[in-house]
């Protein structure tokens, strides 16, 4: 089929110091991948087309765009699903630096503020595995998944204006730690999020876990970050 | 403006190995982690199925076993010291993991959950055995994430988006790297007294392939290019499932819950091949039946892919006719929900790539190209090796799917890559320190970047009009087709005529993007350099070997001969020339034997 | 098994105001939906002058319900425009000055309004 | 260099061309409605304590609510008190106490049942505020036109 793609380009370097947009028209199958399109113009077409990939099928995170409107991975979204009209733009609220490629460094800058590893000093004597149970496991299981895409955190109407506010993707990597029976930090972390800029800048708007593509339930994350902290703590 | 820094370590490549070679170098040396890709989109976290330990929590196991396990799985080509060493720092390892956050799935005891894997065997019964310790379907996923955390803590030193393109070595000692910033196109110099590189396989070379973008076989081109050796090239594995032309990865671990491969006529074809433990059996068994299976027209509706069936009344049915149980000795059952949980990424691949639910319907598949095995040589401690006699290369090291220990031989068994990884990138962390801490820094040669802009400047200068994407489609199809499962002469020779043909044409690719910012135009063209580079060595390395072992399949050699060629395959890249030497495999309690499963 | 743990957190003004804003949000449901639908719908403004006021005003149950409406609608308006100033400013100390402000303009209309009510419509004022 | 751009730019950007699913819109529209409603209630506030402070001049004000302009607006107040009111009690009652909920079926079903629910409990308000409009605007009586009115 024929794919009419728009796609987002900006390099001062190349002069274009205005945002702008090339518009292509391809031969598509309906399975193809949108990153299977921008290779393929990348690789005929025109070379200086630029973005981030790596895995191709959506556990790297590297190629988080927005797709007609909304973030997706471009090795996830399939022709068939975004149909033939594409437009193909960097995602919202982090510096472009040229075409799809923005700067990542807010992003990982708010990730790294939560404390994501995990604290806990005492390790069994027989230097086995800490115990822990299913159900205890099973407990944070969801925001294990992450792969840092941003898909959410650029998706969030609070993240757009407000560079301060930590953003999804930090809360959920903040759940992963609260959340594990065998941290001892949560009360630290929680502190972090219960101040300016933390969970409760979110107005519960969910588009981030409409975007994420790993399906975590991003929204209620966040929820049970903000109620562990409105209720004194967790319970393991 | 050429920057330099100054590292005592300078770790290349932030993927599993990476990073624990990271986590170790940085408690006594100054340490830097250089890697072209934000370390969590290393491919390490696309690793599936599990990290192989002889934990023995639900059952019977033993590390000698899970010794013997991967020496048969190597088809005897994996040195017996360095396999060993692994399998016994297995578990502490794996506990190591465990203490550093990782969230393994448990066993209602709450111990680590582990699951079957092909070719892990309780050596007594001969029956598959608990072994891959795993959390769901995404152990490498939190492998990753667990030690970039870690790294985080204990405030690593990180150089993210710097592509390596040159080590810098001064009278043979290693003592830097050249890298190129993406988001300035700047050359930077890193002067080290250790580099370690850990940059991942060459999976691009082949047309189906398991592997992400970035496995571009940059740290084996490096190296050849500074006259050191490769080691065990002809030996890449073909994973048997990969998802029908798209080559994403169905774990093993599908197989180990019990799913099945099926053919045209609904036959478990698999039992006519390894009786003992049928889908099972080591991968490149498994492949090369496939193969054979599709070569007989017996693919799916005579095609050239066969089906992987995890339905849960297909999975109970055989698991009824093998009689398998669980640990406690009741029957093994499994349903819908129980298969999701533990395979969840897995079914999201299929629904969303194939439109297909595998709880509901069997999965599409065909062999898929999936890990090296052969990379730079190194002995037990991470240090790399500059010829057939184990003379040390001061300085350098190797650790991960780069590096060639050997511990996989001639065929890697599933879950020992990523075990591998931390504990040889432990190791090489650990040497790489002590080294570094015992030595000085070596002066720089005047000029360190020469080499690397002369590379570059090639391909910005070049008007030949030739494109990456074409080369490198001519290059992937005829590895696939003559460098795959399975191997002839005459078309290993055609492969090594036309990897050099698409050399040569190489030097006339001309790029569109000449600027300086996030430049992957060029980087790309950069990396196709890398990979004919390797794909040549490959191609030579391969012909030169007449027998069939492993992964290395001939049709007019199919036996094993231990009598000439149980020993390791040298390669030295001098410009065209290929120059190839043996040396000895270490054996020290398994003597070879015919290989059955 | 576990080790069981239970982290504590000491309640911010953040939390705190969250908190408000959920409770006095619900608390408004009835308060402030009634009191449009009675003024608005029910009543409706062409029936309403200075002396129906005055009649409410007289009343202690209407002066207490209104005085609850004032304090919660006003407080859970202010806040929320507050957030929304926090969307659009990021300067630290802008935000600060504007937060005084919004706070100054707060008790101030909340002052105005509790002395009306406090006091009463006068409609013998009126020329 | 990045793309010329600022955080408001950006939000303006989201706001308007995000292609958010049912919760994006329900933001935004908890949003106007909550400024909506506070810019009213701020006026109400100071216009009803004329009737201590100035009382002459809480006719005048009263007079002007009874312009057509502003018995439409009071009419899109409602709806937004309403709106605000159905939906605020959709966030605060799933967050705090069935966060599971935050599930997206759920969400999209929940947020489409408050639009439901408060056009529902807007609508009689509403025909009754438009019924005094006409009558006592334009002298029209919707009541008496209607064959079994009175
Ligand atoms: C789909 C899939 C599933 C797998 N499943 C399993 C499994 O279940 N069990 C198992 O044991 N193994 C599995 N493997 C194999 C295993 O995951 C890999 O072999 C292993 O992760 C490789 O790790 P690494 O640290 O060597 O490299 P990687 O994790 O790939 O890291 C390479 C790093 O090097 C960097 N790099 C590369 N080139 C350069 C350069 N020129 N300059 C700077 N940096 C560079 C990259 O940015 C990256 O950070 C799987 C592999 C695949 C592809
Ligand atoms: C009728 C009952 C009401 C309920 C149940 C209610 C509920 C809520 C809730 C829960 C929030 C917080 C939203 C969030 O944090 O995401 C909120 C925000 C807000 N409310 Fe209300 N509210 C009500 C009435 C009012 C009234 C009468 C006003 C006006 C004075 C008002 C003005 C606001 C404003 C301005 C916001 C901020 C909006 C934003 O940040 O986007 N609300 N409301
Ligand atoms: S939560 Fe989801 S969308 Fe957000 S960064 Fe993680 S994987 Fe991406
Ligand atoms: S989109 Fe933003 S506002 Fe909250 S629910 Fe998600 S973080
Ligand atoms: S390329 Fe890895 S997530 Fe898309």
């Amino acid at each position: 089929m024929l794919v009419y793609l728009k796609i987002y380009r900006y390099n001062p370097e190349a002069g274009r110091n205005v945002p702008s947009f090339d518009t292509y028209n391809i031969e598509a199958e309906p399975t193809d991948r949108v990153l299977d399109l921008l290779e393929h113009i990348k690789g005929e077409i025109d070379g200086t087309i630029s973005f981030r990939r790596s895995c191709a099928h959506g556990v790297c995170g590297s190629d988080a765009m927005r797709i007609n409107g909304r973030n997706l991975l471009a090795c996830k979204a399939l022709v068939k699903d975004v149909g033939n009209e594409i437009t193909v733009e960097p995602i919202l609220g982090l510096p472009v630096l040229k075409d799809m490629i923005v700067d990542m460094e807010p992003f990982f800058d708010s990730y790294k503020s939560i404390m994501p590893f995990l604290v806990n000093e005492d390790v069994p004597a027989d230097g086995k595995e800490r115990r822990q149970s299913p159900e205890q496991r099973e407990r944070f299981d969801d925001t294990t998944k992450c792969i840092l895409c941003a898909a959410c955190t650029t998706s969030c109407p609070v993240f757009w204006a407000d560079d301060q506010y930590v953003g999804p993707a930090a809360m959920v990597n903040a759940h992963r730690f609260i959340f594990d029976s065998r941290d001892q930090a949560a009360d630290k972390r929680l502190e972090i999020l219960a101040d300016h800029g933390g969970a409760f800048r979110c107005r519960t708007a969910f588009n981030c876990t409409e975007a994420c593509p790993r399906e975590i339930h991003v929204t209620q994350a966040i929820a049970e970050v903000k109620n562990a902290i409105t209720s004194g703590g967790v319970e393991y | 403006m050429t920057q330099t820094h100054q590292h005592e370590v300078v770790i290349v490549g932030a993927g599993g190995a990476g990073l624990m070679a990271a986590l170790y170098a940085s408690r006594s040396a100054d340490t830097a982690v250089l890697s072209k890709l934000y370390p969590t989109r290393s491919h390490t976290g696309a690793a599936q199925g599990g990290i192989g330990a002889a934990l023995a929590n639900l059952e019977p196991d033993k590390v000698e076993w899970h010794s013997f396990d991967t020496v048969k799985g190597s088809d005897y080509l994996g040195d017996q010291d360095a396999i060993d060493y692994m399998c016994a720092q297995a578990p502490e390892v794996v506990y190591e993991l465990e203490h550093m956050g990782l969230p393994f799935s448990r066993n209602p005891d709450g111990t680590i959950a582990q699951r079957r894997f092909g070719g892990h065997t309780n050596n007594e019964t001969k029956q598959p055995v608990l072994r891959s310790c795993y959390a769901a379907d995404r152990t490498g996923h939190m492998i990753l994430q667990t030690l970039y955390q870690n790294c985080i803590k204990n405030k690593v030193h990180f150089y993210d988006e710097f592509h390596v393109l040159d080590l810098l070595m001064k009278d043979g000692v290693a003592n830097g790297v050249v890298a190129v910033e993406l988001a300035t196109g700047e050359l930077h110099v890193f002067h080290a007294k250790s580099v370690v590189f850990a940059t991942g396989g060459h999976g691009r070379i082949w047309e189906l392939t398991s592997n992400a973008y970035a496995y571009t076989g940059d740290g084996v081109a490096i190296t050849l290019r500074r006259g050191l050796p490769a080691q065990d090239l002809e030996f890449f594995q073909f994973h048997p499932t990969g998802i029908l032309k798209l080559g994403i990865l169905i774990t093993e671990g599908v197989r180990g819950e019990g799913g099945i491969l099926v053919n045209g006529k609904g036959e478990r074809f698999m039992e006519r091949y390894a009786p003992t433990v049928k889908d099972l059996a080591s991968r490149d068994v498994v492949s090369r039946s496939i193969y054979l299976e599709i070569r007989d027209g017996n693919g799916i509706n005579g095609d050239r892919y066969v089906h992987l069936d995890m339905r849960p009344e297909v999975v109970n049915k055989y698991a009824e006719l093998d009689g398998r149980t669980l640990p406690d000795g009741s029957p093994y059952r499994v349903t819908g929900e129980q298969l999701l949980s533990k395979v969840p990424d897995i079914v999201d691949f299929c629904r969303t790539y194939l439109g297909i639910d595998p709880i509901k319907e069997p999965m599409p598949i065909q062999p898929t190209a999936h890990y090296a095995m052969g990379g730079i040589p190194t002995n037990v401690h991470g240090q790399a090796l500059s010829d057939a006699q184990g003379t040390i290369v001061p300085g350098l090291f190797a650790a991960g799917e780069v590096a060639c220990v050997s511990v996989h031989g001639a065929n890697r068994l599933g879950t020992n890559s990523l075990l591998d990884l931390v504990v040889f990138g432990k190791e090489a962390g650990k040497k790489a320190a002590e080294h570094a801490k015992s030595s000085d820094y070596k002066p720089l040669e005047a000029n360190p970047t020469d080499f690397t802009r002369q590379q570059l400047d090639r391909i910005l200068n070049n008007t030949g009009g030739e494109k990456i994407v074409h080369v490198a489609e001519e290059m992937k199809t005829k590895m696939m087709d003559d460098v795959g499962v399975f191997r002839t002469a005459d078309g290993m020779a055609s492969a090594i005529e036309k990897m050099r043909e698409l050399r040569e044409r190489y030097k006339n690719i001309s790029i569109d993007d000449h600027g300086k910012r996030f430049n992957t135009d060029l980087l790309n063209a950069w990396e196709l350099g890398c990979l004919l580079d390797v794909a040549l060595a490959t191609a030579v390395s391969a012909h030169a070997r007449p027998e069939s072992r492993g992964a290395h399949a001939r049709e007019d050699f199919p036996n094993r001969n231990d009598a000439e060629w149980l020993k390791h395959t040298m390669t030295w890249l001098d410009g065209d020339q290929v120059r190839l030497d043996y040396k000895p495999v270490t054996i020290t309690k398994y003597e070879p034997k015919e290989r059955v499963y | 098994m576990i080790m069981a743990s239970k982290a504590s957190v000491k309640p911010s003004f953040e939390t705190t105001a969250w908190r408000f804003m959920r409770y006095s949000g619900i608390l408004l449901i009835p308060l402030a939906w009634f009191h449009v639908y009675l003024q608005d719908v029910i009543v409706g403004v062409h029936a309403i002058d200075i002396d129906y006021v005055a009649v409410r005003l007289a009343d202690t149950g209407w002066v207490i319900y209104n005085f609850l409406l004032l304090g919660f609608a006003f407080a859970h308006g202010m806040y929320g425009l507050r957030q929304v100033m926090f969307d659009l400013v990021h300067k630290e100390s802008t935000r600060r000055v504007l937060s005084i402000l919004m706070l100054i303009f707060w008790l101030v209309v909340t002052a105005i309004g509790a002395t009306a009510l406090a006091m009463g419509a006068r409609p013998e004022l009126v020329q | 260099m990045a793309a010329p751009s600022t955080p408001l730019k950006n939000t303006v950007k989201g706001y308007a061309t995000y292609m958010g699913r049912e919760g994006h819109y329900a933001f935004l529209l908890h949003r106007l409605t909550g400024l909506g409603v506070l810019l009213f209630l701020t006026i109400h506030i100071l216009d009803t304590a004329t009737v201590y402070f100035y009382p002459s001049l809480y006719e005048h004000a009263i007079e002007l609510y009874r312009a057509t302009p502003f018995m439409l607006g009071e009419i899109g107040l409602l709806f937004a008190v309403i709106y605000h009111g159905v939906n605020g009690l959709r966030i605060a009652v799933t967050d705090m106490w069935m966060p599971k909920r935050w599930a997206i079926e759920k969400q999209r079903k929940a947020v489409r049942l408050t639009l439901v629910v408060a056009i529902l409990l807007w609508t009689p308000g509403a025909l009754v505020m438009l019924y005094n409009l006409l009558l006592h605007n334009f002298g029209v009586d919707l009541l008496a036109m209607l064959p079994f009115g009175k």
